[in-house]
């Protein structure tokens, strides 16, 4: 049994060339679903992501992110890292609060979506942007920031994430965001989060994953220029795999002309650091380097 | 109401009769002139071993003027609230401000692996809600608010917080501690001399972090009359009777934006970033803040009144922004 | 953190994470016109043995058509929030409307003092910022808020809050419950189509009242475009997604004022007064109510587009009302 | 040894003739202290005091209303029982908010005075607006509005009221807003409520109380035109009398001339029942009828 996966097919031509930031860019965007509320985190691959869907497939669907922005118009491009309390980012909004405007409505259940990156995810959907390592190779990072709430207040929460070993790790260094916690049911409403909330998919640059019923993680669906055994290759631990793998398509002409032209021109998110993709027509391969 | 785990690290001591005490003896309900220099004000009302609150951030209509002016003054052992933060906390930090630090996000850099690792710096963990909902609790004169988030965070073990059984519902909830800093830095559009402030655009917690503290400093792109105030009372969000000192500071949150103002200086973000970045603040210090009286000199010397105009022309949004 | 006392009194039960599911459920998200008339909008969303809330009151920009409205559908065995109001609360019980009362203030008279003899309206006992806090409580969706107040009165015996011990301070506080009204009737200067909603001048709770209720109904004195609320984010009060209702209706808080629109009937508003001070509401629903198909018909008939035009005019202060 | 009331000397030349109403409110208006906040009830005596002060006596003193109306400068006179959320009473002020900004600014202890009307008090400095009496002769009120706030949480309660029998009683039958509670020490701290507030003044048409060390309503001076045994009489208790009672004066002509042609113009407060007061140049007289 295919699992659905809630994703639509992509408008246009497939396109013949990208790299795999756009790719996963894209995949959250096939997503979004109209009409709904979004709560993204400020700026790079989710905003983005809503931000694709808003214009080609989901043109109801609203967004705010943690400053309070509800439902803007923003005008694009944003300029460098300002992607909120930006005067672009907040541009023909429908109102405009605070952080406890944000914090308030997904509290209330308001936010159907969250949509977030992560630097490391676990089995059981826990986030950690906290720090990683002990002693001298300890690294130290910046905190939740408004993840926590995302992944605590909103209905469902969508991780994007590398698809890199050191990012799925079978228990997070630190638990900065909750994910089903220890697993066990209830565990979430144990520690006082709203009931019925919680991970929902994560999506990398090659693959896609639910959660089990019994909340562990759950690989769905590969890219096509990846083999499931690479995909599992770069996990820590070995996580649930679907009876049957979807596939993930690769993004589309249209897709990428609005990223690359309009949300993203200056390439600040998605010219990073990630492989680059060929499609002949037939077959998706990874380019060499 | 039994409590069902607490946090087990230290918080700023929760204590809303000694806060109400501190509002009594201290905000002046007068309407007397505060405006003064950001140098007298940091002077005056940033003191060594204070718990320090400033809203939104270096770059995002933040108060980087006084920020500069407390890196200036070499103010030290301050406890720091990094909430929505961006490279402000590694500023700080770097130039040695710093010794406690409330976490709800900063932009991570070597300037504060080494300070975590040195142990230089001491890090308590929240989110940037939970900050601004224990701002929220402090502003309303409350010891604590309930959050029906952080709970089962690894966050929450390290933090001040509480999970409690919620006597209304016998279910599990979390309440977070109030938060009464010593001190608010908070840029605002408009202000008048009394420091009745407008905010235009979204914000984090300008109002919350302004009732909340015992010592408030506004910095403001333009000094209004106070009959433009009267004309539109819907658009103040601070009352003067919060506010202790009043600063005009044109260009207050360069390198950021300023929404209906100006647009960030990407050059002076990318330095910002790389400062901390390379754990070279010092560096940074050296080139933009230590050398120079106040900002206005520095903005002569290194940005430059052109650089300054273009900035002006690159905010083309004025919807929603001034009265 | 041990209950030291608590209140003995009935209150509408506290469940945030239900309250959580009527919105996921109920809530709607897209930007779909909600436009209808007062006849309509009361006839879907308000029913009988709802707990119904109103901001402000009868006289001072309250939602004074959609309460005729009320009357006029014959709703009955409601359960009002009475803080903040006026001669609404009399009119209400006067007519039939109501079986149960959250006291925060009424304008007290003969209609009040017999139905509370009587037994016909059992009263529970506030105040009013207990009220809009247990309001504030449930538009951020929490079992309850602290309050400093409250304590020691014996509006406490009789009402839902608890004593406890605050678990961070030692020290006694009261926890008023989250209030999540069925529905709420909030009258406004301006929204869009879609419930944006603009509140000029002070309000209560126009916010929280808005956020903290299962159905909300706005009407509005002028419905403006969308495009118009975009331009200006800063004066949105209220966000569509809690709206789902709007109705057009001019001189919608007649014989109240509104700022920037109308000033107050003097005759209709002693005539209003005098209907509950003497127990006279069903005259007073028969002069001004039952008749009419709706309040545009009742303007026509009784009040007449001179006087309306005249308390226009009476209207002179517009600084600070309208954009 | 006399109690010092806090009572500034009037301007102007004493006025011939006034009602006791009329008196009240100018009493408390001497009491203002310049450069202080006050959270006044909405409307009538209260507002009508504090409006005088700030125009003759105290120009600095700001108040706000249960509305959050900040430091207006209002239009005057008021339309009808429109005292808040009306644009003549809110007109220039400093910041408008709602109900739960004042709530919010007095519990933070912003607010330096209180001014209350209030239907009964006790010995305690209890406030009784919610009912009174059992059975047929039960009266329903209005409750305690922003009274119960006010009480709590400013620094300083004023309380005006009528000099009645029944509305000076040793217990009330209902605490709708607290003084001292039942009197002991700390009563108010065990009830949750900030610590160093509590009651201070009662000012009535022709007395004014304050308190004793240990709580208890005391006496402390009286208007010429009545002697502390008439004063006594209109109380349900002996309250403690002061060893030597200060004078009231009456007002003068400038604060009735503001009263009667600015603030009150249509007599809306100022002209319902209430003794009618002739002064001859030399003394106090309570006129027939």
């Amino acid at each position: 049994m295919t699992i659905d996966l809630g994703l639509r097919p992509g408008t246009g031509a497939r396109a013949a060339s990208f790299n795999e930031r756009e790719a996963q860019i894209c995949t959250v965007a096939r997503m979004v679903e109209d009409g709904k509320t979004y709560w993204v985190a400020g700026g790079g691959s989710p905003m983005y992501a809503v931000l694709m869907a808003i214009r080609l497939y989901a043109p109801g669907a609203q967004y705010i992110t943690e400053d309070g922005v509800i439902a803007p118009e923003p005008m694009l491009p944003f300029e460098p890292v300002m992607t909120m309390v930006s005067s672009r980012a907040g541009y023909r909004a429908l109102a405009w609060g605070t952080m406890n405007t944000a914090g308030n409505h997904a509290q209330l259940g308001l936010m159907d979506y969250g949509i977030l990156n992560t630097l490391q995810v676990d089995q059981y959907g826990n986030i950690n942007s906290t720090r990683t390592g002990k002693g001298e190779a300890a690294r130290r990072f910046g905190g939740p920031g408004g993840a926590d709430s995302i992944a605590a207040l909103c209905w469902r929460t969508v991780l994007m994430t590398d698809q890199e070993k050191r990012k799925f790790v079978e228990r997070v260094d630190f638990i900065s965001s909750p994910g089903f916690l220890d697993g066990s049911e209830g565990a979430r409403e144990r520690a006082g989060l709203p009931s019925g909330t919680g991970p929902f998919r994560v999506v990398t640059p090659c693959a896609m994953y639910d959660y089990t019923e019994s909340r562990r993680l759950r690989l769905v669906a590969i890219a096509p220029w990846v083999t499931a055994e690479q995909v599992l290759a770069e996990c820590e631990f070995t996580p649930v795999v679907a009876d049957q793998l979807g596939t993930l398509d690769g993004p589309t002409e249209d897709e990428l002309n609005l990223l690359r032209t309009e949300l993203d021109p200056r390439g600040q998110n998605t010219a990073e650091r990630s492989a680059w993709i060929i499609y002949d027509g037939e077959k998706y391969e990874r380019a060499a380097g | 109401m039994r409590i069902l785990a607490e946090g087990a690290a230290e918080y700023l001591k929760v204590d809303p009769d000694g806060f109400r005490a501190w509002v009594r003896d201290h905000k002046d309900r007068t309407l007397t002139s505060k405006l003064m220099s950001a140098r007298d004000a940091v002077s005056r009302f940033v003191a060594d071993g204070d718990y320090l609150v400033f809203d939104c951030n270096y770059f995002q209509r933040g108060p980087s003027t006084l920020l500069r002016e407390v890196i200036r003054q070499k103010r030290r052992d301050i406890w720091l609230c990094g909430k929505f933060s961006y490279v402000d906390v590694g500023l700080l930090v770097g130039a040695g401000v710093v010794s406690k630090l409330d976490c709800g996000f900063f932009w991570p850099g070597a300037t504060l692996d080494n300070a975590a690792r040195d142990g230089r710096v001491e890090v308590f963990e929240y989110s940037n809600v939970v900050m601004t909902l224990r701002l929220q609790a402090g502003a309303m004169g409350l010891p604590f608010l309930p959050v029906r988030s952080f709970g089962g965070t690894d966050g929450f073990e390290r933090s001040g917080a509480k999970l409690v059984e919620d006597p209304f519902t016998g279910r599990p909830i979390t309440l977070a501690p109030a938060l009464n800093p010593d001190v608010a830095l908070i840029h605002v559009q408009q202000s008048d001399v009394y420091g009745n402030a407008r905010v235009f655009g979204t914000g984090i917690a300008h109002q919350e972090s302004a009732l909340a503290s015992k010592k408030v400093i506004i910095s403001a792109e333009e000094i209004i009359d106070t009959a433009e105030i009267r004309r539109d009372p819907g658009r103040t969000s601070i009352p003067y009777y919060a506010v202790d000192a009043v600063v005009h500071a044109p260009f207050g949150a360069w390198p950021g934006n300023c929404g209906g103002y100006y647009g960030s200086d990407t050059p002076g973000v990318i330095e910002a970033f790389g400062a901390i970045a390379r754990d070279v603040v010092p560096a940074y210090a050296d080139k933009y803040i230590t050398p120079f009286e106040d900002d206005q000199a520095m903005f002569n010397a290194i940005v430059g009144d052109e650089r300054l105009a273009k900035l002006r022309a690159a905010e083309t949004i004025s919807e929603g922004y001034r009265a």
